[in-house]
């Protein structure tokens, strides 16, 4: 775990670690990170390894239990349960990284450009925010997820696409996850702007792109791990609640969150098939959470 | 630890929150006399006539009696007459009219005591005033043939109407779409607000609880807009005395959700009327729960199929057509997946319809036949397994249906899973039931093939769903159900034939004939026949499944021991 | 010239937000027609037309958008298509129902919230922090769905103690026996809601308390529950209550969800229900009636705020 | 002596408070208004006055921070509000700034070299093997060794972070600094330090200061000429030993009396009553009446102007009794 | 951090405490106090009026705290409640001490405000402290401290966050009050000057040691230690301007805990090997003259 330590040889950054270092639960939570990605893209390996075809409908061996090769058994179809909750994890920790990212891009924007213009700019932009923050959003993603994607003007071939499906949902969770990173962003921003170091940029001639490049984006950068890191947990449960609500990833990509789905009326007969994939939700959502808590104090102002 | 007051005065200080306290709760109710249904759907509006939707019908059931309907052996029988018309029984008459061409007489007897909800008696009144406007486009009924079928309608008595067809045709006596609705309630809404503004107005909408809109065993007491609906014995009802004093319907769209309020009791039964649990549910309830439920699976007329596209070129081959039906294994499935409760299908024929040709090629499972068949037709296996042609087109083909839909969702990957063992390659596509059935479907865009479900009357004529004049189109504004736009004259003309004769034992060769052409031409892929599935307490009697419409027409015999 | 400034503010946010819902619905693939045609096979090109003509929709979209306004600020929000019925008959026992849902939440959690956030901020790093922590992020990381399946599964089937869901049937057993009937979605809106509030009063409260005047409270010798109570909580309280009030957006979508699974016809299902039925006029109204209603929760807890702490004016 | 810098009627005024719905407009308040003076080459100018008295808002004015302030700043009689972009860095460049705080004014994220050099890239001076050598060369003349070029700014004390800060400023070779209250962050036995550092500099470079502080003691050991601030608006300007000696306004002196001065124990200090009215709520005529000791019915309708009194030209001050014997 | 500090004041006295940042002067307030932060803690004895302090349960602290020992401190704006009006702020030390009720004690915070020279006291008891200005609210927290008429009054720099105007009245007004009330004061600043303008005796502080104790006027007139001989002599004086200010070299050393010899000594320049290996003594070496130097023997 030390690459992180050595990729860095910021000095605040190796302090910022051995602070998160010391926090046993982020660091637990790190662990159980990296060891779900590792099993999630150990999916194709193992699934070559063991010899079986996840995507296959078997209905002969429908709900059958554990066997050599099939460690966590079959679900409603027959098909490996494990392997699919690996491909799973590869699509909702995919939704979930490619949409954190997509509203990092959009809330570090609207943030940095708020935040450090302020004034009316400003004013209008946090407005805007807030208002998006203050709406009842998931009725309103709704409307997003039910449009039709020819009526803009996409070819019918590309609306219908499995990737399109994937980018919907990227976009429509990014749409209202970048709230809280461009509110983090601008408060940033802002208390950076006041600072000495800027002004003195300023005064040595440095246009406004340097100083927001060199001299402000790299100080907010902490506070954008931090948030993304927060948002990350609920971009994940995002996921599933939109595959409850019919909008999610189509079936038969696995993911998390329509796995769950499918198996609610079955919890009565097979319930270890909700079971795994809530827990696995449960986890990682967790896990994101405990590091987003351990970044939060270890890049607190008032420790560095 | 506070201070118990604070001295500087802001006005807001006056702002108190009242939070409630939850600290009784309500004694459970008396068991038996009240029977709560779940079901998945809210019946949107309650007018017999506007927008069909099983969940309508099956609330309507209860509080409302159409003129006639399908009963569990699949017989029309008499609801609200006395006598079913028949031409044996002289109640039907062919009919010449002033111009030469020939009708049918119906002698149409309104059960003597037949009363609404209010005490007013079904009258030949409420016939005619419900003809006149059910002919009228702008009052928005659901079956225009319904009334506009009638060229006149005679009145003999109060109870007795003679209604005279236009034409003769074989369906005179399905009056199950007739619904009369009573003028004492209707008529002056109808008069205030005009033909085309009724829809809005209706009292069915508007006061749904007027007891005088209904004339069954109960009465809508109460009405919780997409949650409940309350029913209560209706005092002028004219049959037998219903048993529960209280029904109510609660809608609880999740499955999931509505199976744990069967287990926990707060719903006694969900309806297998469509509106309920899926088969697969009440499968597991009988693996989980015998002891606690009685188990009817009713087969129905309802067959789950696979509409195909007819300007894919990979379709129009009919080997092609074929071997993608010999390739799945549709017993295996039903056997898995329904616990062989829901019989393959063959045809468009349900094996229980007197009509069903039994004869006509079944198309079982043969995978070899199948990858033969494509062989055949030139589609050879290619590098990753998937057939090509000689154009190096591979064998693949959209599969989409309502997304959401579990048991078709799953049926669709068991079935991609089959087809890929013999080549062939199918890249699901759903979509939300609006848009699958509102532009995919309706429109026919979709590219290879489309999963969904046609539901008929025992012994309806497949008209609404094969005829050519039943297509989709842009000049008929996509109306028809015909999405796999067949077209064979000699199905049509089979067809036609059928809606006019009149002598069963002419019907039945033009039933086998249309098989016939169904399996040979393959418009569809027939895949198996939906049972209506009902977990039932143990304590409740009474319950008749019919097959095809809602068991709630007679819902007087429902009972508690 | 505050509470102007508000509603003006809401205006023209609630304005902003139904021209881009009308935009988007319209974006939304079968327009209402097509649905009737679908249901009545014996509808004409002719008839679809003038059905089309009958709801403007032959129009271009802002012009219908501008005719559906001024019939709007006139009173008349319309017709629902699938209940036929006008759309505020329907809004408003939904928007009733959901209101009951959501201010218990709020109340419940914000109460249960403040005090495990007190609790943990006296002792951070300590054993009860650690657990209130823990519990915190529990209920942020489980699927709300999953979570109500659950709690019917265990309080309604298995122990059977509650309804599993509906809401209670007025009339009939008084307001105390419905609210039966919102214990369980509560819970689960409850146990979705508190972790985050938790977390941020916690961190408030520390926040606080490493203030000046804390230590100018100890310093006058105040008690430490003294110093907590009153001097540290009522400061870190206006921006946990902000917080809150942020959440009502929140609070709404988590209520679609219970609304589904306890099957109670609240704002958030109607929408649901409107948009999947193609019931534009109610989609509509009911998206902005929700709206309106967070928005007015946003203000409350902004007076909320004004009141405990005076530094804010609201005048 | 020819002007370097020249200010005149320098009015900044900062939008406060939410737009008003008629009219589009928000409330202003005047950080500074109508302030002039000139700084020759060489000199040092102090600027003095309390907090809010709006003597950081007029150096951060020069230094080019605010976007467009009324009135005119002219460096060797170039208006440098209203340079063409081509130009204006590098008349901008002769005009540098040290700020208040060097745990604020240095970016934490960049080593000391990277803070020197970026000025200089800035500008465009020097290739990379002249920045190089220019930045140890800064280092050198702020006193400290050249291995400290490759460390964070958190590893050093305040007084040395100061150091660097002026090191930066002094990189593009400007010809004017203002030192923003470069001691009141600094530790008391490190002051002297920096103040003897500035003044080394002084007299090497040939440097003009814009001093501004609010440490009468430190005002009194760099300035050359001392201009006193009160809400905004020059009060007096004058001469650093006439101002101290001799001062004419009646601020100036309550503000003299208030220094504290070690061995004067238990004396009466406090000429001054009272509070400093909000930047919303300035009197109307001289805005120190309501303190004042001397204020009189003229002075709550006048203001009084910034003018020479009794002889002395170079001694201004605004105060309608400041030509009256004391 | 703070390591052996001895010193007592007498009634109606000021003891001036002089020390640059982090030198331990404010831990020793807060030492006075009990409310030295969690991982540091306090050995030794604290005597008010006779009482020993250093022994007395934790629970008892919050009796003395207000009471018998008050304390004023830096930031007046930070150090008052935002969320009070400081007529409650002031009336909770009368209710908590004196038993009184919340009306009386009101009443009586009225009347505490009037003595620290607050126009129109009862108003303002409702105003809020961002209300006020930093002059007002410094007044606020002396009338707050001072309300019980404590034996002691512990003033942490109180006038470091305001203006020379306004540090001025603040002075004066705590001189009044000392007069009036005659409680013992300790005044703690890094400004000579000002310590030296109100303080009788005055005690140096360096590194978290007492360096020189004297009275004000012996100590600033005859500074015995390296290190308050150059603080006096760094300071720019007003009435005797120099070209060229004195200069202690280097900056305050970070306490690592092992540290031998005298803390000054690596920026003392007369520092010597004894220097480097002995700590030196607080010793007499005057009448009423402390100094802790072993260049400065009698």
């Amino acid at each position: 775990m030390n690459a992180l330590a050595i990729a860095v040889d910021n000095a605040p950054w190796q302090r910022r670690w051995r602070r998160f270092r010391r926090n046993r639960t982020a660091l637990s939570g790190l662990y159980v990170l990296v060891a779900l990605i590792v099993f999630s893209l150990a999916a194709a390996p193992l699934e070559a390894l063991l010899g079986i075809d996840a995507n296959n409908a078997d209905l002969l061996s429908r709900f059958d239990g554990r066997s050599a090769t099939n460690w966590l058994g079959h679900d409603e179809l027959g098909r490996d349960v494990l392997i699919r909750l690996m491909y799973g994890g590869q699509v909702s920790l995919g939704v979930g990284i490619a949409a954190t990212l997509l509203g990092a891009v959009i809330g570090i924007s609207i943030g940095l450009a708020a935040g450090y213009f302020g004034g009316n700019l400003d004013a209008l932009l946090m407005r805007f925010t807030d208002g998006i923050i203050a709406l009842p959003l998931l009725p309103l993603l709704i409307v997003l997820a039910a449009i039709d994607l020819t009526k803009l003007g996409f070819s019918a071939d590309f609306a219908r696409s499995s990737a399109a499906s994937f980018y919907r949902i990227v976009l429509i969770i990014a749409l209202i996850d970048w709230t809280r990173i461009a509110r983090l962003v601008r408060a940033s921003t802002l208390s950076i702007r006041e600072r000495e170091f800027v002004l003195a940029a300023r005064v040595s001639g440095a246009g406004t792109v340097r100083i927001l490049l060199r001299s402000v984006l790299p100080n907010v950068i902490a506070p954008i791990i931090v948030a993304c890191s927060q948002v990350l947990g609920s971009v994940i449960l995002f996921e599933a609640v939109l595959s409850f609500l019919g909008f999610g990833i189509a079936p038969p990509t696995p993911s998390w969150g329509n796995m769950l789905n499918n198996a609610q009326e079955l919890v009565a007969t097979a319930p270890m098939l909700a079971i795994y994939p809530g827990l696995l939700i449960f986890i990682t959502v967790i896990a994101v959470n405990f590091i987003g808590d351990g970044l939060q104090d270890a890049f607190d102002p008032r420790a560095e | 630890m506070f201070s118990p007051q604070r001295s500087c005065n802001r006005g807001l200080r006056t702002v108190y929150t009242v939070v409630a306290i939850l600290s009784s709760f309500g004694t459970a109710w008396a068991a038996k006399d009240q029977l709560v249904i779940g079901a998945t759907q809210y019946p949107s509006n309650l007018n017999p006539n506007h927008e069909a939707i099983t969940s309508k019908d099956y609330v309507l059931g209860f509080v409302y009696r159409q003129a006639t309907a399908f009963n569990g052996e699949g017989k029309n029988v008499c609801l609200l007459c006395t006598d079913f018309p028949t031409i044996e029984n002289g109640l039907a008459k062919i009919e010449t009219h002033d111009d030469g061409s020939k009708g049918i007489a119906i002698t149409f007897k309104i059960h003597p005591k037949a009363t609404w909800g209010d005490g007013v008696p079904v009258t030949a009144k409420d016939v005619l005033f419900t003809w006149n406007l059910g002919r009228q486009k702008e009052a928005g009924f659901l079956s225009l043939d319904a009334y506009d079928r009638y060229e006149k309608i005679d009145v003999v008595d109060d109870k007795t109407v003679v209604l005279h067809t236009k034409t003769v045709r074989s369906d005179y006596n399905e009056l199950g779409r007739f619904r009369i609705l009573p003028e004492h309630v209707e008529g002056p809404i109808v008069k205030s607000v005009g033909v085309a503004e009724y829809p809005k107005n209706t009292a069915y909408n508007r006061a749904s609880t007027t007891p005088g809109l209904y004339n069954g065993p109960y009465l809508i007491k109460e009405v919780q807009s997409g949650s409940t609906v309350v029913l209560e014995p209706n005092p002028y009802w004219f049959g037998k005395a219903p048993y529960f004093k209280r029904i109510v319907i609660r809608t609880i769209e999740n499955s999931a959700a509505l199976q744990a309020n069967i287990l926990s009791g707060d719903v006694d039964f969900a309806p297998g009327d469509g509106v309920g649990l899926t088969t697969d549910q009440v499968l597991e309830l009988e693996k989980a729960h015998r002891d606690k439920f009685d188990f009817i699976y009713k087969p129905s007329y309802t067959y789950e199929h696979i509409d195909l596209q007819k300007n894919n070129p990979i379709l129009q081959d009919k080997r092609v057509r074929q071997a993608l039906l010999f390739a799945i294994n549709r017993k295996a499935l039903t056997d898995k997946l329904f616990d062989s409760r829901e019989p393959v299908a063959d045809t468009f024929l349900a094996p229980i319809s007197p009509f069903y040709d039994n004869s006509v090629p079944k198309f079982t499972y043969d995978p070899k036949k199948a990858a033969a068949l494509l062989e055949d037709a030139g589609w050879k296996i290619g590098h990753d397994k998937i057939r090509v042609n000689a154009q190096g087109q591979r064998l693949s083909l959209d599969f989409g249906t309502t997304a959401g839909n579990k048991v078709r969702e799953l049926v669709q990957q068991v079935l991609q899973s089959q087809w890929r063992e013999v080549g062939i390659e199918v890249v699901i596509k759903n979509e939300p039931g609006r848009t699958f059935f509102g532009e995919t479907a309706r429109k026919r865009t979709y590219s290879g093939l489309a999963l969904y479900a046609w539901t008929s009357d025992p012994d309806e004529p497949p008209v609404r769903n094969l005829h050519t004049s039943a297509i989709p189109v842009e000049g008929n504004n996509w109306a028809g159900n015909n999405i796999a736009a067949f077209s064979n004259p000699q199905f049509d003309a089979a067809l036609d034939k059928l809606l006019v004769e009149l002598d069963p034992a002419a019907r039945k060769p033009l039933w086998f004939e249309l098989q016939k052409i169904y399996v040979e031409e393959l418009p569809v892929l027939p895949l198996f026949f939906r049972v209506q599935p009902f977990a039932l307490p143990k304590w409740l009697k009474g319950i008749e499944p019919t097959g095809s419409g809602v068991s709630t027409h007679w819902a007087e015999t429902w009972h508690a021991i | 010239m505050f509470f102007l400034r508000r509603l003006l503010g809401m205006a023209i946010v609630l304005l902003a937000m139904s021209f881009v819902v009308y935009g988007l619905i319209g974006l939304m693939p079968g327009d209402p027609i097509d649905l009737m045609v679908m249901s009545n096979p014996g509808i004409t090109a002719a008839d679809a037309d003038r059905l089309r003509a009958l709801y403007s929709l032959d129009e271009p979209l802002v012009t219908r958008y501008g005719h559906w306004l001024i019939a709007a600020l006139q009173g008349d929000f319309g017709f629902s298509r699938v209940y036929a019925q006008p759309v505020l008959d329907i809004i408003g026992p939904a928007l009733w129902q959901t209101t009951k849902l959501v201010a218990l939440t709020l109340v419940i959690s914000s109460i249960l919230a403040t005090a495990l956030g007190i609790l943990s901020a006296l002792r951070p790093g300590g054993k009860i922090d650690t657990l209130v922590s823990f519990i915190s992020f529990a209920g942020i990381s489980l699927p709300s769905f999953w979570l109500a399946l659950i709690l019917i599964l265990t309080f309604a089937v298995w122990l059977g103690w509650l309804p599993a869901s509906g809401m209670g049937r007025p009339g009939e057993e008084g307001f105390l026996g419905n609210a039966r009937f919102l214990i369980l979605p509560v819970t689960t809106l409850v146990i979705a809601n508190i972790g985050g509030v938790t977390r941020y009063a916690r961190s408030a409260l520390i926040e606080t308390l490493r203030m000046d005047f804390i230590r100018t409270a100890r310093a006058k010798g105040a008690r430490e529950p003294r110093v907590v109570l009153r001097h540290g909580v009522p400061n870190a309280l206006s921006s946990v209550i902000t917080v809150i009030g942020m959440n009502f957006g929140t609070l709404f979508s988590g209520a679609l969800i219970t609304e589904t699974m306890f099957a109670q016809r609240g704002l958030g299902k109607t929408i649901y229900d409107a948009i999947l039925g193609n019931d534009y006029n109610l989609a509509l109204v009911a998206l902005l009636f929700a709206t309106f209603a967070t928005l007015i929760g946003n203000l409350l807890a902004d007076l909320a705020c004004a009141w405990l702490d005076p530094r804010i004016s609201v005048i | 002596m020819t002007a370097l810098l020249s200010v005149k009627d320098l009015t900044i005024s900062f939008p406060v408070g939410r737009v008003n719905l008629f009219t589009g407009h928000r409330r202003a308040i005047h950080a500074v208004q109508d302030v002039s003076f000139d700084i020759a080459s060489g000199e040092t100018l102090a600027l003095v006055g309390e907090s809010g008295c709006g003597k950081t808002t007029a150096g951060r004015a020069i230094a080019g921070l605010y976007k467009a302030p009324k009135g005119a700043i002219s460096f060797r009689g170039q208006d440098i509000l209203d340079l063409p972009r081509a130009s204006r860095r590098t008349v901008r460049r002769a005009i540098q700034m040290i700020f208040q705080d060097p745990f604020s004014s240095l970016d934490p994220r960049m080593t000391v070299s990277e803070i020197l050099s970026d000025p200089l890239k800035v500008n465009g001076i020097g290739n990379a093997q002249e920045i190089r050598e220019r930045v140890q060369d800064l280092i050198g003349q702020v006193g400290l060794p050249a291995d400290t070029l490759n460390r964070h700014p958190h590893e050093f004390s305040g007084g040395q972070r100061q150091r660097i800060a002026i090191a930066r400023a002094l990189a593009p070779e400007p010809q004017i600094v203002v030192a923003d209250e470069p001691l009141s962050a600094l530790d008391v036995s490190v002051q002297s330090q920096v103040l003897n550092l500035l003044g080394a500099l002084k007299r090497q470079r040939g440097l003009s200061y814009l001093f501004i502080s609010h440490d009468l003691a430190a005002v009194h050991h760099i300035a050359d000429r001392v201009a006193v601030m009160y809400l905004g608006r020059l009060v007096e300007i004058a001469g650093r030993d006439a101002l101290f000696a001799a001062p004419r306004h009646p601020y100036t002196q309550g503000l003299l009396a208030a220094v504290p001065r070690i061995g004067h124990r238990r004396r009466r200090r406090s000429l001054i009553e009272g509070d400093l009215p909000g930047p919303l709520a300035i009197p109307s005529g001289c805005g120190f009446h309501p303190r004042c000791p001397l204020a009189k019915d003229i002075c709550r309708r006048e203001r009084p102007e910034l003018k020479s009194h009794a002889g002395d030209r170079a001694h201004l001050a605004a105060c309608h009794f400041a030509g009256e014997a004391l | 951090m703070v390591d052996g500090v001895s010193y007592t004041i007498a009634r109606g006295r000021t003891l001036g405490v002089v020390g640059e940042s982090g030198c331990g002067k404010s831990m020793t307030a807060l030492a006075l106090l009990g409310l030295v932060p969690k991982p540091a803690h306090v050995t030794g004895r604290i005597v008010v009026s006779g009482q020993n302090l250093s022994g007395i349960a934790a629970g008892k602290w919050p009796e003395i705290r207000g009471k018998r020992i008050a304390m004023v401190f830096q930031e007046p704006m930070t150090a008052l409640n935002p969320g009070m009006c400081v007529g409650d702020q002031i009336g909770e030390v009368l209710h908590l001490h004196e038993s009184l009720g919340w009306k009386e004690a009101r009443e009586r915070a009225v009347e505490e405000l009037r003595l620290v020279g607050i126009p129109s006291p009862a108003e303002r008891a409702k105003s809020y402290p961002h209300q006020l200005s930093g002059g007002m609210r410094q007044r606020v927290v002396i009338a707050m401290a001072l309300a019980c008429r404590p034996d002691v009054l512990i003033a942490d720099e109180p006038t470091t966050a305001l203006d020379v105007t306004i540090q001025a009245q603040i002075l004066e007004l705590m001189q009044r009050l000392q007069d009036e009330i005659g409680m013992a004061v300790q005044f703690i600043s890094h400004n000579l000057a000002v310590v030296s303008e109100i303080a009788d005796e005055v005690i140096v502080m360096y590194a978290g040691q007492v360096v020189e104790r004297a009275s004000a006027e012996e100590l600033f007139s005859k500074p015995l230690h390296p290190y308050t001989q150059g603080l006096i002599a760094t300071m720019p004086m007003i009435d005797n301007r120099q070209e060229q200010l004195a200069v202690i070299p280097g900056v305050v050393p970070h306490l690592d805990g092992n540290h031998k010899g005298c803390r000054f000594a690596g920026r003392c320049h007369k520092a010597d090997s004894e220097c480097r290996a002995l700590v030196p003594a607080l010793i007499t070496v005057e009448p009423a003259h402390e100094v802790a130097c072993h260049k400065a023997r009698p």
